[in-house]
Formats: C-alpha cells, structure tokens, sequence
C-alpha cells in the first residue's frame, strides 16, 4: 500500500501520465474561476516550488494552491513534522514553513501559464495587504486563498479564523487590495464552520475552501513522547474525509461556493465532495499514497462517472445531494 | 510481524551496538527487517524521540557480527543538533525508523565501475559494494577525507568487497595518510580527464556511482562529463516527510525524496540547481 | 477484516473470555470510583440492557456507561442510523433513541453488582435532576456522565456543551442533586474543548470524558443521497483517535482528570490515551470490528506493557507524555 | 472486486428482476457475489436509498434464470414504511446492501428433518433447503399462511427439494388451500405431540427448524420440547447496526444480529422473553 509506485523506479523519475487535452466535461467555474478541471493542489503539499508546479500541472492538476505564504519567511518546527498514522492520514505540523512574500514572488514571477492560486497567512488584517501588493501584478496568480484554519500555530491561521470579527476586517483588507478572487479557508475549531463562512461571504469572500487539517496528536507508546516536535499538529486524509464533506454540505446549503478538500484519495471521494455541493476539489495527502498520478486518476474517473451518469459537465452533479 | 507493513509508519527500534569509526563519526547497529533489506542508495527517516528526525542512509551492519540477521545500520557524523543527539546514543536506547525511501544505484550491464565518496556520503556505497561484490564487478573505491584520524570504512570496504576485483584508494586532504588531495583529485587521475573515447572496450570503468558533498558530486559529474563515463549520484536536500508530500526537498522539478536520491548523468545536466543551490528549511534559495 | 468471529460460529453463542479474577495491577481510580481496570463501555454502544451489561462485565469491562438517557423516551432516526466506512470507523445518527429515565432505571434496579454509570442527556439543566432523583438510589449507580455532546440532535448534546453558561448550570443542577461522581461529556463541536472541560471542572464536575463523535456526513455517490436518514450524524472509531487523544492531552495538561474516548480498538491505543493523561479509557466502535472480547485483550495488553516497563499499576503511566 | 471486501460497507445493486409471489409478497433479485453466498439463515441490512435500512433474509434466485451467477434475492412482504417502499422497486433501481450477517442453519448428523414457516419467515428456510437437498436429507416442510392467496414458495420449495425425498405441507387458518388451521397444527399432528421417545431410530425427525412470527416459534418450541426435539429456530428482533454495537436487536444477554439469529433449544430454554416480550425502537421491553 504504502510503497509507492515510484519508489521502486530507479531511473525512471516519475511515473505520472503525459497532459490530456482539457476535458470540457472537467471544466468548472468557482469564484469566478474557469479551470480546465475541479482538481486542485491543495495548500501546503508540493507547495513552494515553481518547477514542481508546473509539473503537477502537467500531471492534471486544474490548479495550484501555494503553501501558505506569509509576510516573512518562516523556517517553521523541527523535525519530525509530518507523520503518518496508516490508513492513509497524516499527521502534520510544518510550522508554516515558507519562503515568505518576497521570496516566493519572485520563484513565481516567470509565468508558465500555470494557473496559480497564492494561500496567504498572517496573524493580523494588516498583513495581508502588503502580501497581495507583491502577487497581484502576476498574471499567473489568479486569486488568493487564505489560510485562517492552521491548527497548530500560535496567533496564525486558526487562532484567526475562529475570531469573526478577524475574519471579516482580514477579508476586507484583501478585497481592498485586488480584484482577483480571494477564498477563505476555513476549518474544524473553536468556532462553528458554518457562521465563519457566512461571515467571510458576507466581508466579500467570492468562495470558501473547506476544510484545513483538525487539531490533533500522536503519542509512540514506547517512549511515552509526542512524536511531532511541536507535539500538537493537524489531521489530514482518509481519516477527516467524512467531517470534510459534512462542511462542504452545509457551507453549500448555506448558498455560499465552496471547494471541498479534506481526504481525497479517489475520484470517489472527489464526487461525494462535488455532490456535497463543491464546485472543485483540493487534493493533499492523496498524493503521499498515490503520487501525482492521483490527479488525472480522479479527473478520468469522474469523466467516467458523468458519462454513465449522462451528465455532459461536473458542475450539473454539484450539491445534487441538497435535493435528498 | 505483518506482511503488508506500511513503510511510512515509525517503527521502534533498540540500538545493539555502536561503532566508533572516527572521533566524530559512529556506527549504530539496530534490527529491523525492512531496513536490512533496504537496496543500495536507500535511506531512512531516523526519528531520535523529542529530538528530530533525519534522512540517513542504510549501512551495511558488519557481517561477521554474529546473529545480525535482519539488522541494518546509520553511520553518522556528529554535526549539528540532530546528529549529535545520534551521536550520543547508546546501546539499549530507542530509535524510530521509516522507510526505507528513494530509488536505487543500479549496476545493469557494467562490468568496471568507480564509486567516489566523501565523509558520510561513503555509507550508501558501502551497500552498493556489497552487491557489487556478490556480482562480481571490478571496483575501484575512493574514500576522500580531510585528515588521517577522519578516515573511516578503508577495512570496511576491502572486506565487503572481497570475492571480487577491487582497489580501494584513500584520500587525505592534508595528505596525512593515502594519495594526498581531494576524492576527485584521484578520480582525475583515474579517468585521465578528457582522453579517454566513449567506447566500452577501451574505457577504465563503466560508470561512477558517487555520494558526497554536492561540490564534490558535481565535480565528480565534471569529470565523468568530459570523459563521456556514466554517472550516479546520491543527491541531498533537506527532508520533512521523506515521502513526497512537503516539498521541501525539490530540486527543479525532482523530488528527491521520492524521485531520487539517485540521478544519472542525463538528469544531473538538466538540473539548473545541482553544485549551484539547495532550499534552505523556510524553502529559500541558497547558492552553495 | 469485518467477518466477526462471532459471526461464523452458529451454535456458539459467544467466543468471549471467561472471566479473569481482578488484575490490581490494572486497577484504577478516576472521579473518585475505583474500578477493576480502566477500560469501560462507551456510552450509546450496547447501552439499553442491564443483561448485556452483565456480559460486557464477565467479558472484563471495569465499568458500563449506559446509552445516554433522557427525561422521556425517545424513538430515534430512522435507519439507517449506523453506517460503516471501513478503515475501523463509522457514521451514526440513532438519534439518542433511549427507553427514557423511568423506564430504565427499572431496567437497571435490579442489581447485580455491576458498576453502571448512567449517561444523561437533556436540553436544559432543568431535566436533569429528577433523572438523578430516579437513578440516585440504586446501588450499582456508581456515578454519571453527561452527554453534552452528541453532535446530530437538535437541542441536545452539543447545542448545549457549546454555551459555557448551559454547561455550568447543568453541571451544578446535577451535582445539587446527588454525591456521586458526575462526569462531563466532551467533543469536538463549536467550542474550544479544553475551555467546556474548564467550565465543567469549576462548576463541580469530578471528571471528563474526551471525545465524542464529530460531526460528520456521508453521501453514496450512486445515488447522490446522504446515507444516514438524519443526513449528519457523528463519526467514530479509527478516524477520530487523534483528535480524541489530542483532546485528552490538552484537558488533562489543564489538571484536570479525564476519560478517554474515541477510537480506541488495541492495547496500544489505550496505552496512547493514558499517556495522554486519561486515567481510564471508554470502547465504542472496537466493539464493532474486535467484538467484545476487545476488553479482556486491552486489559491483557496494558497489564504486558506494564510488565514491560516494570510498572506496577495503569497510574503510573498517566499522563507520562506531558513530561516532554 | 477486492478480495478482502469490508461485509460492513453498504455495496449498491442494482434490481434485474421482480417475482410476484402473491399480492402482498414479492421477490427482488439482485447480483451481489456475496450476498449470493450467504448461509442459511443469515440475513442482509437493505438500505432503501432516502427511505429506510431493513434486516432482510437472504433468499435464493430461481435456478431456472440463465445468468444466475452471483445473484441473490430478498423476498419481501409490504407491511409498513419500509417494506412498502421496497415493495414498489422496480428493476433497474438502486437498493445498497451489506453483510451477510448473523450465523447459520446446522444441519449436523441430522437425517431427517422438519422445516416450520410462517410468511416470509420461509425465506430463510428456502435457503436451507436448498442446501438440505444438496446433502441429500429428508425434509418436511410446512407452509403456513392465512388464506389460499397468501401462499407462496409452494413450487419453490418442491423445485428445491427435488433431489432428496421430501413433503411439503401448506395450511392455511381459513382452510381454503391443503390443510386447515395454523403451521403449528400440522406440526403437532407430525411429531405426535408428547409421546414421541428421545430415540433417533423412532424419532420422525432429528431436528425442526423454524422461522417466522416469534408466537409460532413459541408454539414450534413448545411442541418440539414436548416430543424432545432439537429446535434451530431464527429470531428476529428490531435492528439497526446489524453488527452488534447499538444493542436495539437485544433478548436477555444476546444480540440478534451478531449471537444469533438461529437458537437452539437449550439457548431458547434460557430466554425469559422468547414468546413474551421484545423491545421498541426505544429500547423499552413491550410484551407481545
Ligand atoms: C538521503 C540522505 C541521506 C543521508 N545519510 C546520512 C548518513 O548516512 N550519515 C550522516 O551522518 N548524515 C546523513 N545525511 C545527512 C543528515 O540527514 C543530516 O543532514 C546531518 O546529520 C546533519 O544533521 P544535524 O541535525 O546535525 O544538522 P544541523 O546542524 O541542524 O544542520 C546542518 C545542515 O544539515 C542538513 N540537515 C539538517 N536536517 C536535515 C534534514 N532533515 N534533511 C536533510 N538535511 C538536513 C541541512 O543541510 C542543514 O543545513 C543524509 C541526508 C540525506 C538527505
Ligand atoms: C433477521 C431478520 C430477517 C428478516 N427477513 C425478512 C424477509 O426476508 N422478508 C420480510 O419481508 N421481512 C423480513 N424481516 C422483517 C423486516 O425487517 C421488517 O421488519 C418488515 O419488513 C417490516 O418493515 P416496515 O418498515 O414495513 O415496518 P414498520 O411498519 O415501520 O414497522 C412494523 C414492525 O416492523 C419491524 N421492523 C421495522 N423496522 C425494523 C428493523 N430495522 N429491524 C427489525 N424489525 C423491524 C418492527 O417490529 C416494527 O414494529 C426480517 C427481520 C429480521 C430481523
Ligand atoms: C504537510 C502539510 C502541510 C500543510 N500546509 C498547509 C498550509 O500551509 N496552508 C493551508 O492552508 N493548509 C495546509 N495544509 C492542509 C491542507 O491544505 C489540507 O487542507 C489538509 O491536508 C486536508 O486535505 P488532505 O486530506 O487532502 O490532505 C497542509 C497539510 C499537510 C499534510
Ligand atoms: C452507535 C453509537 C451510539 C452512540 N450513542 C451515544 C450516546 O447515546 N451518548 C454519548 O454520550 N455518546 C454516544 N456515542 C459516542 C460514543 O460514546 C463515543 O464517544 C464515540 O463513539 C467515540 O468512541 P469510539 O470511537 O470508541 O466509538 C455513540 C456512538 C455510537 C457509534
Ligand atoms: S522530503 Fe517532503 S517532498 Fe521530499
Ligand atoms: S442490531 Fe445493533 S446490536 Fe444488533
């Protein structure tokens, strides 16, 4: 299960597929976005490198979101960071390592047509509007979305986004500075999901991202330690999957848009998030376990799908579960 | 123990033994059946509890140890915080392993090959010369080190490479003990650079395989270059997950983590970074 | 995997153990109840029944939490209320379908010596003490918990363990009502947990209990239909163990004594939670996939690894992972 | 499919054929390996998509359908909500099923047999004697049913039973088809009601089996007690995980779904509330 594909490759980099033509049946709109398909790199994963974007793009991926970047860079915890539980979940707390704005503009400067959506964190509203400054001349930055459910750093991400109040004055700040889409992402915390997406749409947010990792910990029973440096981290994969698609239904029944993420593994949980009421999917983990393939897998099986199903477009199966 | 083990789970281990190679580098032998059957170039993410975790690379555990079945070893140089901590480990404490990771020197059709090491970049040649060894390929050897007392593996390498030709070459930087200069001063006068034709009759060797300092490898990949010889190369970039989620171990487009650790001639001369920068842990460029 | 043991064996009714004599190195002593071992029933699994209480006690369970029990009686969702999702966890929305407080605790009077903490639920601290006032007397009532956390029924459980207010009145309501320990009942819903456990604690509570499900959903794709009739339901076992221990750990780092609860399925698990800090542990799901044997082999397991590291009681070990 | 498929995971079928066995009582076929599989006497929770999930009886498909590999059938009598619903599927729908569940019919060193059913408790009983047949063992079964248009399974069981020497025994209470009266009228007439010895030689039967509404159960026991018969009979009780955890299937110390469904007469002489009670949705014990 676990040994991968590409590991036992010697030689050979990679064994992801040559680029399909776009797929009109794959292609969505969500907050204003058209992309080529509802597959999404989710924040954080393969996240800092323009190279490797340009290869999950041509992998399959429909678009990229960056790691989340902030207004310095940050070098993040000490390792072990990332832990896997089995099962295909992770454990994991990076510490929002990353470049910083400055940086990480100019790895993306040279545009390669790869349709790039920046994650954003801060502690405050007013860091944000000097992040996007540096992004939003890039015509490859096509929106933003902002990261206000890390669980597992101090006065950054969660700590944010259970203040309604934050959330709305950060929106704010952001549209102030862009025309592009800024999406927020939210996350299980100390606060109901569903009331911060409201207030994040009503502030001006044109979509919402759910759901970030949960808050969560594990102990090596022989040592008796945390096994995270920071002991306390985040939960991503199979295991959230099902509080993931509880989210993306009721933020959906809410009326707002919404992108799905949260355990997917298969183009089976890619339609259960879709039939949720996502308009796309971010994928994460899933690439730990299946690799870069896991992107055009779940492109061809939806493709599949809606053909037996007789739809001619993803976005006809959208929130169809709201009908039951 | 299952059969269908999931590698990337951390799998306790208790040190049996520790071997003093050199003032600043150790030997830690431990068993653990997956990591005893690691292929040469493989590493582990070694998880020192409430300490860090590391990519180290599978060593060979002395094989007249009796009773070494299954076991496997790291050979560390106290450094920094990290492989201090290794370091001063001892015989009974626990260690966490997954893995193990990345792809694998491969030997296919060679019959000669030269393998270029410097410092710890010598543990994953160890395991190549074992199978070399059990093949039957001619193998020259060049242990680079600074100084006499930092020299470690010279006893190593002639034993594992015992049942088949072999040389094994020192190098001291300060000339203090072996051929004096740098590993890849010797590798020059081995392929006397430049001169010699890509044909397989006339050729020294049929490919270096090398680990190292990245200077070193990209010297050594120099070197091959313009004596049209084949190479393999263990790269090093700093590693989180160890199994392609996190990123920070790109270099271009590769994952060295999983793409990697081992790359031929033909993707080392795509590769802008290689001998030029790494990313450093908040994921910045650095020139080396 | 899921083909029971049981299952296979017609005839037979039961492959449990026999019933081991009384291990004092497993002995524990939480909220002021001293039981044989610290593993017990989870509440709302095999939770009606004081006969089935009788077999889950010979089988080795140190304690019985009943199903949570309201003021009157409830009927419940309809099916499906139980869903698997594979990977040792599941879905359920039953609804707290309960016999109601009279009814029960003539089911319960009869004692038969086993140790029953009965779990009530309600939607105001109003309902809880003539509940208590039914229960108080019997013998084998060796405490309560308080469910205030069910995350699928309007009104009750986590609608109130959000709101700090509710949680205090109901936790001194109860207490005004009885001396035997009363344990709260703690999740993963709108409210920072450690936060409730605090509230709990100050307002009298001996102990908590961490976690409940989490709120969650689950859509067959085929159909497009939610799958639970309630649509939302709360997910257990496997999937939740992080958080849940995460929980446990961040409770009990705040001094507070706690039960843990979610997941748990090996010896190992259990050992996880009370390094945590749990100072006994409840089994739900495991039940599901491991039967109720699950019991006897925790204990055994735990009783192993106290050898082991030379420890001579299950205490001694709680809480062991805060010292790093 | 995989090999190591989760029987708890609900697998969605499609419906390839309906069978109309009277007015009230339908059959619905489906493919399904495992259900196709199952035991005498086990059971599958059959989801209604939106609508309900019932313990259902796994009953076997026609033999004379061509194409027959891998399906299973459930039988179904329209009662209230849930069996109505699954009463008006039509082939080509969507039902999602799981298990089966529950343990199994033995048939042991019996020899010969008597089958008891009362409605659609038959279906498991089908199942049986499809196996019954197989092995060759004279069975009796009795049929019974309110009125003449309520019988089914009469040519089913007889096509089932086609190989081994049988009887099949139809009563109805209002005897407008074979005999008058209740099943457990016929079955007393059969096993001469007390005076039968504990002796298999003279014994008409080794065992009686017996599924359908719990009071004629109650009969079936009591009938079979007074002429020492082993009884297997099947119980059925309100469900909803099916797998053991939520205890709504409880008598006495048993679940249902995963101790039983089948009891033999020592395990029923235990049950104080076989025949007398069982419990609501609630959990409360209601008497019948
Ligand atoms: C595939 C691979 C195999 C390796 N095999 C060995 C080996 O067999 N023996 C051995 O002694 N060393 C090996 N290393 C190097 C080892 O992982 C450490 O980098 C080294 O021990 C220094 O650690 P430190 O904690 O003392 O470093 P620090 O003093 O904290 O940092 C010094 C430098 O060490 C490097 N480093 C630190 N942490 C990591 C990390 N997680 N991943 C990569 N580099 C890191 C960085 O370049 C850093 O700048 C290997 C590295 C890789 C990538
Ligand atoms: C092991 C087992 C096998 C069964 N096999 C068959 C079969 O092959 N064919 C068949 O027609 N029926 C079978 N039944 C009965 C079936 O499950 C339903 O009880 C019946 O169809 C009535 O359903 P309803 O929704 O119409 O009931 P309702 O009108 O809603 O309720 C009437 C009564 O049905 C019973 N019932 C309802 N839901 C359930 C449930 N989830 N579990 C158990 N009982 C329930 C209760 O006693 C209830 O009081 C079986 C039951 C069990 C336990
Ligand atoms: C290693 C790792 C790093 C992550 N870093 C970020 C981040 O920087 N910003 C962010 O918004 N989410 C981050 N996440 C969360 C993911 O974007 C995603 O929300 C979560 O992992 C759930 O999706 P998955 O189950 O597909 O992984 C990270 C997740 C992982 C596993
Ligand atoms: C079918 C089912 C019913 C439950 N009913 C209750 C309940 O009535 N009261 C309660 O406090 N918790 C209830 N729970 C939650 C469990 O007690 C437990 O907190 C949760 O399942 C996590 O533990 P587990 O992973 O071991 O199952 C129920 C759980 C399940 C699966
Ligand atoms: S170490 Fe994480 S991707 Fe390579
Ligand atoms: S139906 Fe749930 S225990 Fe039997």
């Amino acid at each position: 299960m676990a040994k991968s594909k590409a590991n036992s490759k010697a030689g050979r980099t990679t064994n992801e597929r040559t680029v399909q033509p776009d797929d009109p049946a794959l292609a969505v709109t969500v907050a204003g976005l058209h992309l080529r398909n509802p597959t999404m790199l989710a924040s954080g994963i393969l996240g800092i490198s323009q190279d490797i974007f340009a290869r999950l793009y041509r992998a399959g991926a429909g678009a990229i979101v960056s790691k989340s970047i902030s207004i310095e860079p940050i070098e993040g915890y000490r390792n072990p960071t990332i832990v896997s539980l089995g099962s295909n979940s992770y454990l994991n707390a990076v510490g929002l390592a990353n470049p910083g704005a400055e940086a990480f503009s100019k790895e993306i400067a040279p545009s390669r047509g790869i349709p790039i959506i920046v994650s954003l964190v801060g502690s405050s509203d007013k860091e944000f509007p000097p992040m996007v400054q540096k992004f939003d001349a890039l015509g490859n930055v096509i929106g933003y979305e902002v990261n206000l459910s890390c669980p597992h750093v101090a006065k950054m991400g969660m700590e944010v986004g259970d203040d309604p109040e934050m959330v709305s004055r950060i929106v704010k700040a952001i549209k102030a500075g862009t025309r592009k889409p800024v999406i927020i992402k939210v996350g299980i915390g100390a606060a109901d999901v569903v009331k911060i997406a409201k207030v994040a749409k009503e502030s001006g947010a044109d979509a919402i991202t759910a759901i970030n990792t949960i808050r969560a910990m594990t102990i090596n029973i022989e040592t008796g330690m945390p096994v995270l440096s920071n002991r306390i981290g985040g939960l991503s994969g199979a295991a959230i999957k099902p509080a993931a698609v509880r989210c993306v239904y009721e933020i959906s029944k809410a009326g707002i848009p919404v992108i799905g993420c949260g355990g997917i593994t298969t183009w089976e949980d890619a339609v259960e998030f879709i039939l949720a009421g996502a308009s796309a999917v971010q994928i994460g983990s899933a690439i730990g376990n299946r690799w870069i393939d896991v992107f055009a897998e779940i492109g061809a099986g939806i493709k599949k799908y809606l053909e037996r199903k007789g739809m001619k477009n993803v976005m006809e199966i959208s929130g169809l579960a709201h009908k039951y | 123990m299952p059969i269908n083990i999931d590698i990337n789970r951390i799998r306790v281990v208790i040190i049996d033994k520790i071997v003093h190679e050199t003032p600043t580098v150790k030997t830690i032998v431990f068993k653990d059946r997956l990591s005893s059957e690691a292929k040469p170039g493989q590493f582990l993410m070694v998880w020192i509890p409430r300490g860090e975790e590391l990519p180290m690379s599978v060593m060979v555990p002395d094989r007249k140890d009796k009773n070494n079945k299954d076991s496997a070893a790291l050979t560390i140089r106290k450094h920094g915080y990290g492989s201090t901590l290794l370091f001063d480990k001892r015989p009974g404490d626990i260690l966490g392993v997954r893995g193990p990771y990345g792809n694998e020197f491969k030997i296919g059709q060679n019959k000669k090959v030269l393998l270029v090491g410097g410092g710890t970049g010598l543990v994953p040649l160890m395991r190549l010369a074992r199978k070399l060894n059990s093949n039957k390929i001619d193998t020259t050897i060049i242990i680079g080190a600074r100084t006499k007392e930092e020299v470690f593996f010279e006893r190593m390498a002639n034993d594992l490479l015992r049942d088949t030709r072999h040389q094994v070459i020192v190098t001291t930087e300060d000339g203090s003990y072996g051929e004096k200069g740098y590993a890849t001063d010797a590798m020059a006068r081995l392929v006397d650079g430049g001169k010699q034709e890509r044909s397989r009759k006339n050729a020294k060797f049929d490919c270096v395989y090398t680990c190292g300092p990245e200077l070193m490898m990209k010297k050594v990949y120099d070197l091959a270059a313009s004596a049209s010889l084949p190479v393999q190369a263990s790269l090093e970039r700093y590693m989180k997950c160890g199994i392609g989620i996190c990123s920070s171990c790109c270099i271009g487009d590769q994952l060295v983590c999983r793409d990697g650790t081992i790359y031929n001639e033909r993707q080392l001369s795509t590769m802008a970074e290689f001998g030029r920068m790494y990313r450093d842990k908040s994921g910045r460029r650095v020139p080396y």
